[in-house]
């Protein structure tokens, strides 16, 4: 069986949902920090693949700005729920809800 | 000299006054009040007068009219503050500038030491502006200004001791049944533009005389809804309940408005309107016998009423009822005849009573009084003479005029005839009881305090003296011509032939018309016996309210007519009122403006909840959100596909 | 590769400058340029001195920067369209227009922000420069030409504004609001990503002109990626926006973060995210049958948008939670002229963000006279009895608040007239009368808001709170120029109107 | 008479000036600031004097027409000018301000600044609906108005001012939202038929619009003037509204700002549509036939004098409406007199209302009783008044009503015939809630020191009176202003009439 587009395709869509049901299912922050890079990569896949399909390079380059980018949400995050860890001594998200209604 | 030029004047002389009286009266002493008033009035009186000489004096009596100025112009509306000046005004501008002139000297006497004595004049003299416009006014509109404008200062004077409870509750409802009335009086005049196009009376009478293409039942309805303008104004059935209320007034103004002029509007009005009415002999029998059963309804309750004022009240009705049965058979002259001599004798009646009860200090009820006639000789001397006067005695006034009703009605119906025949003899029945009541028997007024009953002043006592011998010689004037011995022809009638013309065909001969009279003669001494055997030999007086009983307690209740009209209409339309306010304007229209911004509201603290606070639960909102519009984006391509 | 366009530049100044800096690519980006370098530096002063002084100094640099920012903003917006970085971003009136409005509203937010962070007790400096990075990344979302930039641009803002949303690290209610500012807009940056591989991948390209030039030589719905690409980048933008069902985290994030934060927040973010998202649909220049079904969907989404914004704020009590909802309802209305998606609308797109930016600032910024204990007392009970103790303060309030609700002869009202008058015209009609019903409901709330500042009686004894105000010079002179250009622009809007349909011509 | 001053701008903006001039003044200064409010208001109404006099009624039409160019691209531009029917309205919209000023110098305690402020911006607002020419600047006047009336309910306003504020706003917003929406349909309408777009009447009204659409446009108009004449059933808001209004909101609500909608009818329904004018009018004439004898009735049993007369408003706005679609010279005119007539009469009830209201604090017929006796001025004014209200010959309400109903008559007879039943109510719940204030005996010792209208409340009364008596006497002063005005709305609808029985015959 020859690898198509399509399977890099479905494969990143896998990931990318295996990515979303993360972000719903779990409650500590930091996981769903790690569901949303799945979700991130799994994008890159497809880039990647539809770069190599139509043998261009602009998909790969968005992939390293998009590598970029996640880092910088990463650190940016991760300060985030230090913070929250230093009032709450938690960073379950289901405790963050002061403000609704 | 052409006075007609002047005739403006007669208007706005009273107008005037009312203006002097009304803005700076207050600063003035009684009788600079007084005196403006009466004398704004007896200048009209004058003027009309100097009018009246010149215009009798015609050969051609055309009707002369005086245009102002234009008052309301808008499509098919086109009328003018104008006065006409034909006979029949005349005659009632006679009699109300007369009448009303006599009884403004009168209310200087009477009304002597009242709070607001200034007000009391300015009224009076409104009054007598507006019934001026009624009786001048060359249209129908100005008349109905007239119309309106007495019914107002009915209302102001009604309530003219508004300190009381009674008084400005009469006042109030004379002033809404006449409105009631006027409601008809409108539609009547809508009719007229619609049909007409004109609202003028000259202007009406020559398109009717030269024939007009609008149907009869359009005429028969624009004269029946002037007609239940009438009623009101007039108190006729079914709305004659205002008119014994109205005796809450101050007497003198009883004798000018409920008695003399204002009531009888209505009768002038028809008479104005005949060439109308002739047209349509349907409302005509409605007319003579609404005039017919009011003439012996009211002659009932008459019988059985204590209250000096309320008996006489009752017989201005009644009285009322004569002049239109005499005008619905087509007898206008003799329903104008009536008219003039009813405002000399009622207002003398009027007048009288108000001396008693000037002299008894406000007391009205005539089971307190009796054997006035030595202490009020003047004042019973004067009543005496309006009594055999309104009682048919040969030869004084109301012999002449109603004895001329009863002939006329004979020709037209003698049911009708009869029905004024009964009213006839208890009109006499009730006078006379009032009279032995009043003036003869025992004394039964305690006095009390050292006030003593006596004689009222002169500038009271006068204008009962020339208004009894108006009473009394009035008549001759009008003389049927059987008794015309010295044929001087019925000048009366001759004058008002310019204007008013009798529709009525003569069918029966001189020997009916004796019958007649002689019947009526009869009936006026069997109305006398009556009263003279019951209340002068029995000396019977009526006991307490309490005591009173069976027919004669529904007669003195007046069958109960008020207490109907209070539980039907009046309650039932303020419950109706109530109930829609509460059930149907809070609940339903603004129940649904509010409701509206409340479920809204609602709505709104509905989706409130949706804010949970939690991440997971606006994820979760925006998953199903893009998975709801991918869905339709794949829709979307399906449907691209097969097409 | 797209050929680099070669800028006409008549303007001898203009010329001068490009051959100082010796590069046209520079000379587009000036002033995201100048803006950078501001943040670079206002960054450094905030690690040298975190003392009153370093406050001052940072605060004034700030304000120069970002003057010099919109000065060239304005001056680049006076010249003709140019191209820089191959192409990647071009420089246009409509470009040009934005970034006015954001390096503006920008301004203004921190002209007031020093002296509200000041009352507020935690004056955290790195405030300046997160602003400036977040009016950078903004710029090159309007001025992008290719889909990496519109997503760098984004980023560069989103990260910044995570920051800036719990910037009060010592106020757990900023904290929350930074927490989920920040996973639920990563998480929406993930679909934006995926919307714009997709369409990448469908087109292959992620250049606007080439994306137009394929959708114009083929369909959309040659593959599923383009339409599907669209969606999810619509998305990615919504999120942003906070446009329905994507709205959820705007109350809770306006209501926690500061309130200087928020109001920038809910002015030139959206602006940006929306005015991108628009420049990329009409630079598609989508055929019709796709247009059909893209403006079907904005269109629904614009009508639930308002209609949920509208009906959540009826009951509100915290005022910044009410103006949370209130620009919910405010991308409503904007989502219509995105509906209608032509470019007389998308003038009135324009109108209504300097409309919308100047009101809301003004608001905002008369609020910040007003916020005590950490925003806590902004509700409506806690302004009762403004309008009687400062009675201008009361004025600026309705002025502010009629503008909102769309009453003439307010800007409010003029820039829903501009997007209903475009509706109609557009045969829209449907649209439009939604429209102008919520705005009818919308009256209700923010006519609560005045209820309680003038008609309510405050409790006895509290009245005099108010007394205890200083007006503090730069904020009063944003509040007094918003309101005056609220008004000035209610009664005459029609130079804006005419420079916003001209933008629209370089697209 | 005015050469080239654009007197209209000047009337309309002076109380801007004013307004601008006590933005600067210390808010306790009170007799300063009545003196600038004032004048202001003198000032304006006295400018406006002379254009009754400048206005050539032979001629007709549209003068004074002042037109500068404003939001060109859109096709708006700011056009005013003054017919007839607005000439009298703009003049007893200066009147009554004026009076409302005066009149509120002892009833307003707190915040005497803002109020006067707001009284003066209401005028430009009032003054501007009347003037307008654009049917944007229209909208713009129209929507403005809800500000200052908003702010004069709520903030001076009664016990429930919130309530009755909020739900006047709403309510009035709402409504003329549709209004919005049809200007600027038509306004493309003109594009599509001329090319340029324009808001202007001028260039609407010379529009060919289909029978079908202009019902549609109709209604959309309709429900916002309907709202605030108010035409049952949109009537709810008008008791709460007036009942909680200070004195001068009432006076002016209940004197100007419901002519606003009865106005919109005559100026833009009709000429605009005249084809669905003629198909819609007999239900406009049912409705405003229901509003005559529903306002009467639920007046007559309201325990609040101030809601009362709310609901006599309800009764006489049924008036003026009938007569406007009786679509006859005779209702024509007399509807538009009686626009006047009742701004005048209920204009001086509230008066009269909010100046007893200022002495004993209550408006309920319960707590009065007898009062005449302690102040007998003040009841012959509010018998004046009062008959005035109910239509009696000789004062102005007659001729208004006896020549709406003599249009509705002549429309159908029912039309007329249960108007007219309208006056016998009317008299009922005026001279009953008289009754009950004024006579009797003094129900309540501590009325009896009340004290009597003093020089100020009676100066501004004498000229409602002479009006009052003036125009019962003489409506030809002001009917011959707007008799062109009427007969070219006539030619309008006979036109209508007769083209639509064209197409049936074709």
């Amino acid at each position: 069986m020859e690898l198509t587009i399509n399977h890099y395709l479905v494969l990143s869509a896998i990931l990318f949902s295996i990515g979303t049901a993360g972000v719903l299912i779990r409650r500590t922050g930091i996981v769903i920090l790690m569901s949303i890079e799945l979700m991130l990569n799994a994008v890159n896949i497809t880039l990647v693949a539809f770069s190599r399909y139509q043998q261009q390079v602009t998909g790969e380059i968005l992939v390293f700005f998009v590598m970029a980018v996640a880092a910088a949400e990463a650190a940016v995050g991760l300060a985030i729920l230090v913070v929250v860890y230093h009032h709450k001594k938690s960073v379950d998200v289901d405790e963050i809800n002061s403000l609704r209604r | 000299m052409n006075f007609s030029e002047y005739a403006w004047l007669i208007v706005f002389s009273p107008f005037i006054g009312f203006l002097i009286n009304g803005l700076v009266g207050r600063k003035f002493s009684e009788k600079t009040i007084g005196l403006i008033g009466s004398l704004a009035s007896t200048l009209s009186f004058v003027i009309s007068v100097l009018i009246f000489f010149q215009y009798s004096a015609l050969s051609q009596k055309a009707p002369i009219q005086i245009d102002l100025f234009k008052w309301i112009v808008a499509g098919g509306i086109n009328v003018s503050i104008g006065y006409q000046i034909d006979s029949l005004s005349l005659v009632m501008v006679l009699v109300v500038t007369g009448v009303g002139s006599l009884i403004h000297f009168y209310s200087i006497g009477y009304m002597h030491g009242e709070k607001g004595f200034a007000r009391y004049f300015a009224y009076l003299n409104l009054f007598m502006f507006s019934m001026l416009n009624l009786v001048l006014g060359n249209n129908i509109l100005l008349m109905f200004l007239g119309w309106e404008g007495v019914g107002l200062c009915s209302y102001l004077l009604i309530g003219y001791y508004y300190e009381t409870d009674y008084a400005p509750t009469a006042g109030k409802k004379a002033f809404i049944v006449n409105r009631i009335g006027d409601f008809g009086f409108l539609i009547g005049i809508f009719l007229i533009i619609q049909n007409f196009g004109t609202l003028n009376f000259t202007e009406l009478s020559t398109v009717v005389a030269k024939g007009t293409s609008v149907g009869n039942d359009t005429i028969f309805w624009i004269t029946l809804m002037l007609f239940v303008g009438a009623t009101g104004k007039s108190a006729q059935i079914p709305l004659y309940v205002w008119l014994p209320d109205a005796m809450a007034g101050p007497t003198p103004v009883s004798a000018l408005i409920h008695a003399a002029t204002m009531v009888t509007s209505g009768v002038y009005m028809i008479a104005r309107l005949s060439f109308l009415y002739v047209l349509a002999p349907e409302t005509m029998a409605i007319v003579a016998f609404v005039g017919g059963a009011t003439a012996l309804f009211a002659a009932t309750i008459g019988t059985q009423q204590n209250d000096i004022k309320k008996v006489l009240a009752y017989s201005t009705v009644s009285q009322l009822g004569f002049m239109f049965m005499a005008v619905g058979v087509g007898a206008f002259t003799a329903g104008i005849f009536h008219l003039v001599t009813h405002a000399f004798f009622k207002a003398l009646l009027f007048l009288g009573s108000g001396s008693i009860i000037y002299a008894l200090h406000h007391e009205q009820d005539m089971r307190n009084m009796g054997g006035l006639r030595k202490k009020l000789p003047v004042t019973f001397f004067t009543f005496l003479m309006g009594t055999l006067a309104i009682a048919g005695t040969p030869f004084f006034s109301g012999f002449f005029s109603k004895d001329e009703i009863l002939w006329k009605v004979f020709n037209y119906s003698s049911l009708l005839f009869w029905m004024g025949a009964l009213a006839a003899m208890l009109t006499s029945f009730y006078m006379f009881r009032l009279v032995f009541m009043t003036f003869f028997g025992e004394m039964r007024y305690h006095e009390h305090g050292g006030h003593h009953v006596h004689e009222s002043p002169a500038v009271m006592t006068v204008p009962l003296i020339i208004l009894a011998v108006l009473s009394v010689f009035g008549g001759f004037m009008g003389i049927p011509h059987v008794l015309d011995v010295f044929h001087v022809g019925n000048y009366f009638e001759h004058f008002l032939s310019s204007s008013v013309k009798d529709s009525l065909p003569i069918v029966f001969g001189t020997k009916e018309e004796w019958g007649t009279m002689s019947l009526s003669v009869i009936i006026a001494i069997i109305g006398f016996t009556i009263a003279y055997v019951i209340y002068l030999k029995k000396k019977y007086v009526p006991g307490d309210d309490s005591t009173i009983k069976g027919y004669k307690k529904v007669i003195y209740n007046k069958y109960y007519v008020d207490e109907m009209y209070e539980r039907t209409v009046i309650s039932g339309t303020i419950r109706i009122s109530k109930t829609v306010y509460e059930y149907f304007d809070k609940l339903v229209i603004d129940g649904i403006v509010n409701g509206v911004g409340k479920s809204i509201r609602r709505i709104g603290e509905g989706i409130r909840g949706t804010q949970t606070g939690l991440v997971r639960d606006y994820m979760l909102t925006m998953i199903i959100g893009v998975s709801i519009m991918l869905v339709y984006v794949l829709v979307n391509k399906f449907m691209m596909i097969r097409l | 590769m797209q050929q680099v366009m070669i800028p006409a530049i008549s303007d001898s100044s203009a010329q001068q400058i490009i051959k100082i800096l010796g590069d046209t690519n520079i000379f587009y980006t000036l002033p995201q340029i100048i803006i950078s370098i501001g943040a670079l530096v206002t960054m450094m002063i905030a690690a040298i001195s975190r003392e009153e002084r370093g406050q001052v100094i940072n605060y004034i640099t700030s304000v120069f920067f970002l003057f010099a920012g919109l000065v060239s903003s304005v001056w680049l917006a006076s010249l003709p369209k140019g191209d820089a970085f191959s192409g990647m971003v071009s420089s246009d009136l409509f470009s040009g227009i934005l970034n006015i409005i954001y390096s503006g509203s920008a301004l203004l937010i921190i002209l007031v922000a020093h002296s509200y962070f000041r009352n507020r007790g935690r004056y955290i400096q790195e405030l300046f420069p997160l602003i400036q990075f977040a009016v950078v990344g903004m710029m090159f979302m309007t001025m992008a030409n290719n889909l990496i930039i519109v997503f760098l641009g984004l980023e560069i803002l989103s990260v910044s504004l995570y920051v800036l949303a719990g910037i009060d690290n010592m106020d757990t209610r900023s904290n929350e609001a930074a927490v989920k500012y920040f996973l639920m807009g990563a998480f929406s940056s993930a679909f934006l990503l995926y919307g714009i591989a997709l369409v990448y991948g469908g087109t292959g390209s992620t250049g606007l002109r080439e994306i137009a030039a394929y959708i114009n030589n083929k369909s959309i719905w040659q593959n599923i990626y383009i339409p599907a690409g669209i969606i999810l980048m619509l998305i990615g933008f919504g999120f942003k926006v906070s446009m329905v069902p994507f709205h959820m985290w705007t109350p809770d994030v306006y209501q926690g973060a500061p309130l200087m934060i928020t109001a920038f927040m809910s002015t030139a973010p959206k602006a940006a995210a929306l005015s991108a998202f628009a420049k990329i649909l009409i630079s598609m220049n989508l055929e019709p049958g796709s247009s059909i079904m893209l403006t079907n969907l904005i269109g629904v989404l614009a009508v639930v948008t308002m209609t949920v914004g509208n009906l959540m704020a009826l009951n509100q009590n915290d005022i910044k939670r009410i103006m949370a909802f209130s620009s919910i309802a405010h991308v409503g209305y904007l989502l219509i002229a995105v509906c209608i998606m032509n470019r007389e609308a998308l003038a009135a797109l324009i109108f209504y963000f300097c409309v919308y930016t100047i009101m809301n600032i003004g608001f905002f910024s008369l609020l910040s006279l007003l916020a005590r204990d950490e925003d806590r007392n902004l509700t409506l009970e806690g302004i009762q009895g403004l309008g009687k103790s400062r009675p201008l303060l009361g004025l600026f309030l309705l002025i502010f608040l009629f503008s909102l609700s769309g009453i003439p002869p307010t800007a409010g009202f003029a820039a829903k007239f501009f997007i209903f008058n475009t509706a109609i015209e557009n045969k829209f009609y449907l649209l439009a009368i939604l429209g102008i019903l919520n705005s009818a409901i919308s009256a209700y709330y923010y006519l609560r808001i005045i209820l309680y500042a003038f008609i309510r009686e405050p409790e006895s004894g509290s009245i005099d709170q108010w007394s205890q105000i200083k007006l503090n010079a730069a904020c009063f002179v944003v509040i007094f120029v918003t309101a005056a250009a609220v008004l000035e622009i209610g009664i005459v809007p029609g130079y804006i109107i005419d420079l916003g349909k001209k933008a629209i011509q370089f697209l | 008479m005015f050469g080239d001053l654009p007197i209209l701008s000047i009337i309309t903006f002076l109380p801007v000036a004013g307004i601008v001039i006590l933005l600067f003044i210390d808010s306790k200064k009170n007799s300063l600031i009545n003196t600038v409010a004032t004048a202001t208001g003198f000032v304006t109404f006295i400018l406006s004097v002379p254009l009754f006099f400048a206005y050539q009624e032979n001629t007709g039409g549209y003068q004074f027409v002042e037109k500068y160019k404003w939001l060109e691209s859109f096709g708006i531009s700011f056009h005013v000018g003054m017919d007839g029917i607005s000439l009298l309205l703009v003049l007893l919209t200066t009147m009554l301000s004026l009076i409302a000023i005066i009149s509120s110098y002892t009833a307003i305690t707190s915040r005497y600044k803002e109020y006067m402020i707001t009284l003066l911006l209401l005028q430009v607002g009032m003054t501007g609906v009347f003037l307008a020419m654009d049917l944007f600047l229209f909208y713009i006047f129209w929507e403005i108005i809800l500000i200052p009336m908003y702010l004069l309910i709520g903030v001076w306003g009664g016990k429930e001012r919130v309530y009755a504020s909020i739900k006047f706003f709403l309510y009035t917003l709402t409504g003329s939202t549709m209004m919005l929406i049809a200007i600027i349909y038509m306004a493309y309408m003109v594009k599509a038929q001329t090319g340029t777009i324009s808001f202007d009447f001028i260039d609407i009204f010379k529009l060919k619009i289909d029978p079908s659409i202009q019902v549609i446009l109709f209604l959309a108009f309709a429900l916002g003037f309907a709202i605030k004449v108010p035409l049952f059933p949109f009537h709810t808001w008008l008791p709460d509204a007036h009942t909680e209004a200070p004195t001068a909101g009432s006076v002016i609500l209940a004197g100007v700002l419901l002519k606003m909608g009865t106005y919109g009818f005559l100026r833009f329904n009709i000429p605009l549509f005249p084809d669905a004018t003629v198909q819609l009018a007999p239900y406009m004439m049912w409705l405003s036939i229901i509003g005559i004898i529903y306002g009467a009735l639920m007046a007559m049993i309201q325990p609040d004098v101030k809601k009362l007369v709310a609901y006599s408003s309800v009764s006489h706005l049924g008036f003026v409406m009938l007569g406007i679609f009786a679509l006859n010279e005779e209702g024509l005119t007399g509807g538009i007199l009686q626009m006047i007539n009742h701004g005048i009469s209920t204009g001086m009830l509230f008066l009269l209302v909010g100046m007893i209201y200022e002495r004993t604090h209550t408006r309920m017929i319960e707590d009065y009783g007898g009062i005449a006796k302690a102040v007998p001025v003040f009841a012959t004014f509010m018998m004046i008044a009062s008959l005035s209200s109910i239509g009696l010959p000789g004062m102005n309400g007659f001729i208004g009503e006896i020549l709406i109903m003599t249009g509705a008559f002549l429309s159908r007879p029912v039309y007329g015939i249960l108007a007219a039943s309208g006056v016998i109510l009317a008299a009922v719940y005026m001279l009953w809630m008289y009754q009950r204030v004024m006579f009797g005996p003094m129900k309540h010792a501590k009325n009896s020191n009340l004290k009597d209208l003093n020089f100020r409340e009676v100066a501004i009364l004498i000229p409602l009176v002479a009006l009052i008596m003036w125009i019962g006497v003489y409506p030809q002063a002001l009917t011959v202003k707007y008799q062109k005005s009427v007969k070219d709305l006539m030619q309008l609808k006979s036109s209508r009439i007769s083209s639509t029985a064209d197409s049936i015959k074709n």
